[in-house]
């Protein structure tokens, strides 16, 4: 039974943040899909939460952290530069007279 | 130190749940240029609460590893961003995916090498450490080939041989078959070296017969499956946050990837098994010699300027040859002579979606002299002038006209309903399709050969003499 | 631990169901918001299935089954009156010509 | 037997999962006409689907109760369906939210009962509980009072009197405070009678003094209370089904509360404290007898059949008077002489969001010919005549031209810029907001007086024998 509920739980999450996504996505100006790309790619650097998970566990073999420790810099380059990327690319879209 | 734990726990999850939610507002306010800036704060924040909440967690104990992989991931991240020219945001794109795939990877076999002694057979948490595993890998080696035939360290066209849909086929039933092993009796890891190896030479196999121009489909695509790798790790983690993310980048990518194939009237199918663009562009000028006028920059120039209305046609060619700068002041050189400038933005205009507006937003041109495709088209009829600059493909009239063509049913911008149309390119040749292009040869084209970049400074030294 | 993951599996539900309301509701059509007040309003006749649970418990009061009874019969008539007449509202609305 | 229960289990979340995503699609295709009617038959999907996967929920072992109550509810529901007046909608949307509502609070009281002596002090659960009793209740009461002033079994002004406000607050703080209690020792169930009944009462006091024309956005506000109580339920029952029907519904009601204040220019906080429609509309036109045109039938019809362009903007007054039959025949009188006709739709025109739609639909008039405010507002001025059916505050220019106006600022229907303007009313009475409207007093416009249905009639009548 709490097998289930759990699978349940996070099929639920899953469905309703993809229909969400649909929603969302359907609605971003064509003038923005770059943006919105590089976008996404740093959002998806949320994974850096289960690297951070594998690499700080007390009883991580070496191995794990070592993989655990290229995941955080890989996740890391992606975040930082993801996000910064998509900032600077919007700072440049004006308005005629902004 | 229950009570510490537990409440610990709440703390965790609340931090999750507040960055998912912050997630959703980026996206949410991506929407406009109005708000886009506040979702990218609004998802740096998230990312901020996802961290922060992860450190708190009562399972993580020793920080120092994670301090300098921050550190060391920050210091490379920054200085990436600001000295990344915006014409190499295709590759950028291609290669922060190969990287945060591989950290899908690798922590998916982390997990592997710790939870499977542990789980029954068939267990929930092994199929998906198994889906995660195999999407991150082949993620990565795809997005590092896409990589390479952007960055053109690779030959861009499609590399067909024989026997290789049935190559592609064996290896990804094999890494399917050791997957299976793996599943039904999880604690047996021999096949795990073969699933790695399979599912990386898989990644590599599925993009090799794609060609250097479809990349940018195919990168949509890889987007949508590292989401969905995400997606795999947070069920097998039972982690919230991980799911939500996955999914909202799983359909991004699934829904840039169908703009795009409906912008250029193909399928899916067609992009990735269609070894589109394997005909090389063997100078199609040279086949039967139709006529066609070119001007000069000299003789453009006075018509430009007489112009009361005229449209810019950006495509790929402004892009390579980086005149977006020289484009942006042509455009404010027409406007001061009173002349009324608009550009024809097509959806898959250059190499990624959104490409042209990135580009000439970055030169300065405010956004709403951007018009889409549909609405510029009904008023080609009466501009004056249509200025096309390094586009081919996208102002074909042959995908309107001639339903044998190879581009047939795409949906074109109007340029030959115009009074004058001005090609600017450095050649006859073909564009990414490989066809010829009827336009040129039109009564009311010229061509005004020359790269992009030097023949826009042209222009404008003309129209300032001519002002003087 | 599983209590706080229990509440926030449910609250994660609720604010993605939430949000998604929001994108999908924005989007319809001021023609059709009669149709969508009956037709919501229908929706919400899904508690019905606490109504059931309540009623067909095998440790059910007297008490439990009269009220989850009364609870039944309201979701019930809600449930089919809603998306009848919802369904009655919307085959009125033709284009021209159609 | 544990394996029986839980492959159950199993089917049990899987039908909830599938019916919640039914009910998704549901909402997304009420989006456009076209697809609205799937999108009532996905909602009847997922409620078939989650009625049968709880009665194989391992936990419902006494069907007898049940079946017999779904039947009944069955042979209630199926007539009312049928036999209701389309004019009857809003009277009948705020009777099923107290019956949904009342369902909602039985279900929690009867819950209560179960768990409260198993939970601890503060418990998650308990929480849940109250807050789903709390507003499951006053939301059932707050419906039925709704529904008698829009039925008009009560006076339909605001029922105000001193020290109002003082006995809501405090009859709202004791609910909370008996909450509270229950809370904190969920074993001492001594304040719940109390608790119900403040709860019922609190929801009469709520609505009392809202004026009956306010109703509709109340009616939304409770839709969206309903909602959350739903969410509540499946809070306490860790039932995600619920959780995600009464999220969207709560929203759902929320939007539309929203989409009414901004179309009458008002805040939640007016609607609901305001007292609006207090000042009975003491027969304003009494005043100072400003001169006013008016016209009869016979000198109107030859009007209408010699305007190349005629706007009708339909307005509560219809509603009343059922005209919409009528009206739909003079459209379609008018559209056989060649006259060019649309329909003006203001968003809060007669009593519920959306009403003229339907009942203009009901009459056969297609959907296309219905414009939005803000769509025909710039043709006006160019249109011959428009006719105001029984709409009065939907058209008063003060609410643009008079800042002091008790409207000011409401967007709307500009038909006093149009070249001709003809009102169809009784007298020269105020309408809801019960102030007069300047409209009927400008040179270009005229009245005809009598009932929105007997006028109609006459018209088409006059125009048949023009025509012959
Ligand atoms: N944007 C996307 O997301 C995306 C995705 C998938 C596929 N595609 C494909 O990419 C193509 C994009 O169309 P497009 O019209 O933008 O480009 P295109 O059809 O590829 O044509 C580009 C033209 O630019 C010219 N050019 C190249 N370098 C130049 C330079 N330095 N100066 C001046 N001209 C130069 C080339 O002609 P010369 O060699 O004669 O100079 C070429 O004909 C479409 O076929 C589309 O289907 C795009
Ligand atoms: N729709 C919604 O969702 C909603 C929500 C909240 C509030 N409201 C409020 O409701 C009002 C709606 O505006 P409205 O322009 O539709 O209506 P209105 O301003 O209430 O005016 C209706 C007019 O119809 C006339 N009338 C009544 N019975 C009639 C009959 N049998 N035949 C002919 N005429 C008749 C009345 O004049 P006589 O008495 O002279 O005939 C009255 O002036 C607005 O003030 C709006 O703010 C609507």
């Amino acid at each position: 039974m709490s097998n289930a509920q759990d699978a349940t739980n996070l099929l639920f999450v899953f469905m309703l943040a993809a229909f969400l996504g649909f929603q969302l996505i359907k609605r971003v100006s064509p003038l923005l899909h770059s943006p919105l790309m590089s976008l996404t790619n740093a959002i998806a650097a949320v994974v850096i939460v289960g690297a951070i998970m594998v690499t700080g566990e007390h009883d991580a073999t070496p191995v794990a952290r070592t993989l655990g420790f290229v995941a955080v810099v890989a996740a890391t380059i992606n975040a930082v530069s993801g996000f910064l990327i998509t900032d600077r690319m919007l700072k440049m879209f004006r308005r005629k007279g902004d | 130190m229950t009570v510490l734990q537990s409440s610990n726990a709440v703390l965790v999850q609340a931090a999750y749940l507040v960055a998912s939610g912050l997630f959703v507002l980026a996206l949410m306010w991506m929407s406009s240029p109005k708000t886009a800036r506040r979702g990218v704060r609004a998802g740096e924040l998230g990312m901020l609460i996802a961290v922060c909440g992860t450190l708190l967690h009562s399972g993580v104990v020793q920080y120092d590893l994670i301090f300098v992989a921050i550190l060391l991931g920050t210091l490379i991240g920054v200085p990436m961003a600001f000295l990344m020219p915006m014409t190499a945001i295709p590759q950028r794109t291609a290669i922060s995916h190969a990287f945060g795939a591989m950290a899908v990877g690798l922590i998916g076999a982390v997990e592997y090498g710790k939870l499977a002694p542990t789980q029954g057979a068939g267990s929930f948490t092994v199929w998906a450490l198994m889906f995660e595993i195999l999407l991150g890998l082949l993620t990565c080696t795809a997005s590092v080939v896409a990589f390479a035939k952007l960055q053109e360290i690779m030959p861009t066209r499609p590399i067909m041989f024989k026997g290789q849909q049935v190559l592609n086929l064996a290896v990804f039933l094999g890494a399917l078959a050791c997957a299976g092993v793996m599943i039904a009796s999880p604690a047996n890891t021999t096949p795990f070296p073969f699933f790695v190896a399979l599912a990386l030479v898989f990644g590599v196999l599925l993009v090799l017969p794609i060609g250097g121009a479809d990349m940018p489909t195919v990168i949509a695509l890889l987007n949508s499956y590292a989401g969905l790798a995400a997606s795999a790790m947070g069920f097998a983690l039972g982690n919230k946050l991980l799911i939500v993310v996955g999914a909202l980048d799983g359909t991004s990518g699934f829904i840039l990837a169908m703009v795009m194939c409906k912008a250029m009237n193909r399928s899916f199918t067609n992009v990735l098994f269609g070894g589109f663009g394997q005909a090389a562009p063997a100078g199609s000028g040279g086949g039967e010699e139709r006529a066609h006028r070119s001007y000069t920059a000299e003789e453009a120039a006075p018509m430009l300027e007489m112009a009361s209305s005229v449209v810019i046609v950006p495509g790929y060619g402004m892009a390579v040859s980086q005149a977006q700068h020289r484009v942006a002041e042509l455009y404010e050189h027409l406007e001061e002579c009173g002349v009324e400038v608009k550009f024809a933005i097509h959806p898959v205009a250059g190499r990624m979606p959104g490409h042209m507006n990135v580009l000439l937003a970055e030169a300065d041109v405010p956004y709403d002299k951007l018009v889409e495709l549909e609405d510029i088209n009904p008023e080609l009829p009466q501009t004056d002038v249509v200025l096309v600059i390094g586009a081919n493909d996208t102002v074909n009239p042959a995908a309107r006209d001639d339903p044998s063509s190879a581009i047939a049913g795409m949906p074109i911008i109007e340029a030959d309903r115009a009074k004058q149309v001005m090609i600017v390119k450095r050649s006859m040749n073909a564009g990414f399709a490989g066809i010829d292009n009827p336009i040129y040869y039109k009564d009311n084209a010229g061509m005004l050969f020359g790269d992009a970049k030097k023949v826009a400074e042209h222009l404008v030294k003309e129209l300032q003499e001519l002002a003087a």
